[in-house]
């Protein structure tokens, strides 16, 4: 009995054609005929056959060879898991985990994944929601999706992508863009539009002319690319971003109310496959430690963490997808983001409670020399995966040959156990088991932490630093030095150079976008059914306040997009703030959730989605506390929308001017 | 029978959807063509329309040159079809040779999205015979290699065979030569356009509704006007 | 594998934007003794077998360079010439 | 004048997309024997008097590459290199 031949140790030549839909009629179908258990070694080995199975693997760590050396040390601070998150681990496993397993925990069980400082506190968006009918999907979901009419639904996310814009900003902000894309298509929605909030240092810092410029190219790069229209955004100027700058992008996407998708795995027997671009060595800077830790002591250097998006392979993904939506081809989808692999394959199988079992040399590779712990863990971008009944496969494949998009079946759905525990996830590399865990514990047992909060020793003075005490210009000349000084100040003048940037014109739905308060897009050409959205933070206001802050950033929200005629439904929001691990952080990370949620409580509208991005900060000092808060409306007929600008009548001069409000 | 104007998708076609949508709303017929059928299916006029064709990868258009449908359009645009390029399919027409010139990056090196006027400097083509001459137009310009150059022989040559068929006023928006914004080949059935006359024809998406001009301009041609 | 370099460059003639940006940029910098900046595009070719020079030359003039505004130059490379990934 | 060739091209492991493009597109023109293209920047400087290559390849370090995702060469170029123009 032996494995198929093309996962054979000297078959791992990705590019091999047949491989991929693109290449020819396909390969997958064996796969789908399902994997028998017998080929998956599971004895334990010992002494000599140890070792020369090892020179075949290329001393890569076998679930086998983990039951038998408890005692290897493993880099697993480096990876930034703690010893007790490391002992639950092994407690789990019941023994050491592999390589590849420990690069899966330590990516599923980061902040970034598993949200386990900020849990505790985001439940309340959930808890003092009121009761919406129009949530098709909320939180947990890759986004939210909420229903606008009896046909159709809307969904919408904003995420950051805040470090890699440091480091490169202009792939840093494009393959932000290209995230949030990929969150809204796996809902089932066609992207529509795009927004983002920037925030940068100073503007006349140094840096900043190097970080802006490549941001706003590559929002506007990938965006533009990608034919999706720019509808609004902010830019911020402060210092406490100029080591860490903020890029916030937002995407909406239109579905009928009966395409939506959802992410399980379901159906024993389906086959797994990966759809879209070769994975490389991107972003796999931290777990590269495994790889030198403990085989090429000194070898290779660190590899560089930054991917580089392509808009184009995107495009064809997006229209590839949304072909199998239409022609009900797939059973299950999920977008491959910043956990790459590992967060798709775990996340799709726990979310059925079923096993998969996924042959890692079928991965098509940028990189042939890759390692399995290594392509878990590839950020590549542009790769979705999907889960497909196998007599659907064929058509799946042709699909996305017809779009030029590589496919290829590289797994199957296995059954749960037969006590009704859930499955488990065996990956194998070189016919050898290299992970075997279940997949929950990656995906719902990580450490959940209620971290210590306090509030900050200056709030006592923010507070008694009272806007009434500042001195007020009183004379003409006090008057012109204040206007000069706001019209030249960064934060207030004209944007165009960074709007003109964006293509706000495709796709002939855009009724409003810069310099409006709000954009307005018409999802339905017959009705004039349209959405209203804006993007919106203050962190000065947070920083003084956080719990009226967020609540700030949400009115104001909320107030332009109801200044356009739309009625407000939904909340999105993308938290950044310091790091976790300083109490005054956590503070003012409680506190906006509670305002936010509060805020949405009182004016009757759930939060369906978001992200948190956690340890911005320069050197020692975190940034001002940011929430970005987005608000979604619904407007029946867009050619009722108000502008901002008063408008020419045939009375001019006769208008009343009404200011609202106290 | 309405007229039945075919747009091509290729791969990272973009504004293809705006181009049907803009034939349909001067009254004609929209066929979708596909980059891989050389077949055009009998369509009296073709656009090429917006987008980033492969990427935009390696120059605009380039590849898109290649693909089997251009084959037989550059072959019926030679025997009088009607051809329209918006942008990404202007680019495409300079690479196919069907246009002279090429265009080029941006002088200021940024993609940039305003609202252009143009002025109309010929009406003697097929999809410009709807404007009156000299007429002033407002359209959505939004590229980020955009500036028309081609050698100064070729430019004089297009300027008294009034090959030029619009040009940019007011600021030029990418340094194009003589501020070219649309030149078309002698015959007058090949326009090649930068900005997006499929963005300006809806009062609520487009800042006027000069760019059904274009598609009117095709319709009259085909019923017979002279074009 | 045997790989083939073709180096693009704009027609003497054609105004190259991007090089005049970071001849510019270059005097900020300390640098006063350049005079000019062209700035085009490098392109390796591998190739499975032996390259014939004759097809990529026709390849860059179809496909590679657009002869309207670029001339390029096809050479072998050298063994020393950084390496494409195999 | 004398003159330097800076080739700056994508690090082996980072995605070239233009380059891929490129070769996704070979086969249809009928060209199957190029395993892998890419595409990076070649930038010509030309100098005034002696170039200094140390001081070129801090100018490629900082201002002309991207070290972060690229590779980058410095070399006096030969005489029978294209020319920029005087
Ligand atoms: N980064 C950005 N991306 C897209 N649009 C932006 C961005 N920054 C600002 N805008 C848009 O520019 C316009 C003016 O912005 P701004 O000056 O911040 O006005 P306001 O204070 O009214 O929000 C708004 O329509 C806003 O949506």
């Amino acid at each position: 009995m032996t494995i198929q031949s093309d996962a054979a140790p000297g078959a791992a030549d990705p590019t091999e054609s047949g491989r991929e839909a693109a290449g020819g009629s396909g390969s997958g179908e064996s796969l789908g005929a399902g994997i028998p258990a017998g080929r998956i070694p599971t004895g334990s080995s010992g002494g000599e056959h140890a070792s020369r199975e090892q020179t075949e693997l290329d001393g890569v760590d076998t679930v086998d060879r983990a039951a038998g050396t408890p005692e290897e040390l493993q880099p697993y601070p480096e990876l930034g898991l703690h010893d007790d998150e490391y002992d639950r681990i092994r407690q789990m496993l019941g023994r050491r985990p592999t390589q590849s397993e420990l690069a899966m925990y330590s990516i599923m069980w980061s902040e970034h994944c598993s949200y386990k400082s900020s849990k505790v506190h985001l439940r309340q968006f959930g808890e003092k929601a009121p009761p919406s009918e129009h949530l098709l999907a909320g939180i947990g979901e890759n986004a939210g999706v909420v229903r606008v009419s009896d046909r159709l639904a809307v969904t919408f996310k904003v995420e950051s992508h805040n470090h890699p814009s440091f480091v490169e900003p202009y792939q840093g902000a494009a393959t932000g863009v290209g995230g949030i894309v990929r969150d809204i298509l796996a809902m089932g929605a066609r992207p529509v539009a795009v927004m983002d909030a920037l925030r940068f240092g100073a503007a006349d810092h140094p840096d900043t002319a190097r970080v802006l410029p490549g941001v706003v190219a590559g929002v506007g790069g990938y965006g533009n690319c990608l034919g999706l229209p720019n509808i609004g955004g902010e830019v911020v100027f402060d210092d406490c971003y100029q080591g860490n700058p903020l890029v916030n992008a937002l995407c909406l996407g239109v579905l009928p109310v009966d395409r939506l998708q959802n992410k399980a795995a379901a159906g024993v027997g389906n086959v797994v496959v990966l759809m879209g671009a070769k994975t490389g060595r991107d972003g796999i800077g931290g777990v590269s430690v495994l790889a030198s830790a403990t085989f090429e002591e000194g070898g290779e250097g660190r590899r560089p963490s930054v991917q580089v998006g392509d808009p184009f392979m995107e495009k064809l993904l997006i229209e590839a997808c949304l072909e199998l939506y239409d022609a009900q081809l797939v059973v299950g989808i999920q977008d491959l983001g910043g956990a790459g692999l590992t967060c798709a394959l775990t996340e799709t199988a726990a979310a059925a409670g079923t096993g998969m079992r996924v042959v890692l040399d079928r991965v098509p590779l940028r990189e042939p020399s890759m390692l399995p712990h290594e392509i878990l863990a590839s950020e590549s971008q542009e790769r979705m995966l999907l889960i497909v009944a196998p007599e659907k496969l064929e058509a799946v494949l042709k699909t996305a040959a017809k779009w030029g998009v590589p496919a290829t079946a590289i797994g199957e759905v296995t059954p749960a156990a037969e006590d009704g525990t859930p499955g488990r996830l065996l990956i194998t590399w070189r016919d050898r088991a290299v992970v075997d865990v279940p997949p929950a514990t990656l995906v719902d047992d990580g450490p959940v932490y209620a971290r210590p909060l306090r509030e900050p020793a200056d709030r006592i003075l923010f507070d008694a630093d009272r806007a009434e005490t500042l001195p007020r210009p009183n004379t003409p000349e006090a008057l012109r030095e204040t206007v000069l000084r706001m019209i030249t100040a960064p934060n207030l003048c004209d944007k165009t150079w960074v709007t003109e940037q964006y293509d706000r014109y495709v796709l002939g739905n855009t009724v409003l976008a810069q310099p409006e308060d709000a954009g307005v897009i018409r999802i339905d050409e017959q009705s004039g059914l349209g959405v209203a959205l804006s993007l919106d933070g203050n962190g000065r206001y947070t920083r003084l306040d956080p719990y009226s802050g967020a609540k700030l950033a949400l009115a104001e929200a909320y107030r332009n997009v109801a200044v356009t005629g739309a009625r407000p439904l939904a909340v999105t929001n993308c938290l950044n703030f310091g790091s976790p691990e300083d109490p005054a952080v956590m503070w003012q990370f409680a506190e906006a959730v509670r305002g936010l949620a509060d805020g949405c409580a009182e004016l009757g509208i759930p939060v369906t989605g978001g992200n948190v991005s956690f340890y911005n900060s320069t050197g020692a000092a975190a940034i001002h506390p940011t929430p970005v808060v987005g608000v979604l409306g619904v407007i029946d007929d867009v050619a009722d929308r108000v502008r901002m600008g008063f408008v020419r009548t045939e009375h001019l001069g006769d208008e009343l001017i009404f200011l609202l409000g106290e | 029978m309405s007229a039945r104007i075919g747009v091509v998708t290729f791969p990272g076609s973009l504004d293809d959807g705006d181009a049907a949508r803009a034939a349909r709303i001067a009254g004609a017929e929209a066929v979708p063509l596909w980059h891989a059928d050389p077949d055009l299916h009998g369509v009296d006029a073709v656009v090429l329309p917006g987008g980033f064709s492969y990427g935009d990868y390696l120059r605009c258009g380039a590849i898109a040159r290649f693909a089997p449908v251009m084959r037989t359009v550059v072959d019926a645009a030679r025997e009088g079809l009607p051809v329209l390029g918006i942008c990404n399919g202007f680019q495409i027409l300079c690479e196919a040779h069907l246009l002279p010139g090429a265009l080029t990056r941006n002088g200021h090196l940024h993609f940039r999205n305003r609202d252009q006027v143009l002025r109309v400097e010929t009406t003697d083509t097929a999809w410009t015979n709807a404007f009156h001459p000299r007429q002033e137009i407002l359209i959505p310009v939004k590229n980020g290699e955009g500036r028309y150059v081609a050698d100064e022989r070729t430019l004089d040559e297009l300027a008294a065979q009034g090959q030029i068929v619009a040009r940019y006023l007011g600021e030029n928006p990418n340094g194009s030569q003589r501020d070219i914004a649309a030149v078309a080949n002698e015959a007058g059935n090949v326009v090649g356009i930068m900005p997006h006359p499929e963005h300006a024809v809806e009062e609520l998406t487009g800042p006027s509704l000069d760019g059904l001009g274009f598609f009117t301009s095709i319709l009259k041609h085909l019923a017979g006007a002279p074009a | 594998m045997p790989r083939v370099v073709v180096d693009v460059m704009l027609k003497p003639e054609i105004l190259d934007p991007q090089g005049q940006a970071v001849a510019n940029a270059l005097p900020s910098l300390g640098v006063d003794d350049v005079a000019s900046v062209r700035i085009g595009r490098r392109i390796e070719l591998e190739f499975t077998g032996e390259p014939d020079l004759d097809r990529v030359r026709e390849l860059a003039d179809k496909l590679l360079a657009n002869p309207v505004i670029e001339d390029f130059t096809v050479r072998l490379a050298g063994a020393d010439e950084s390496a494409v990934p195999s």
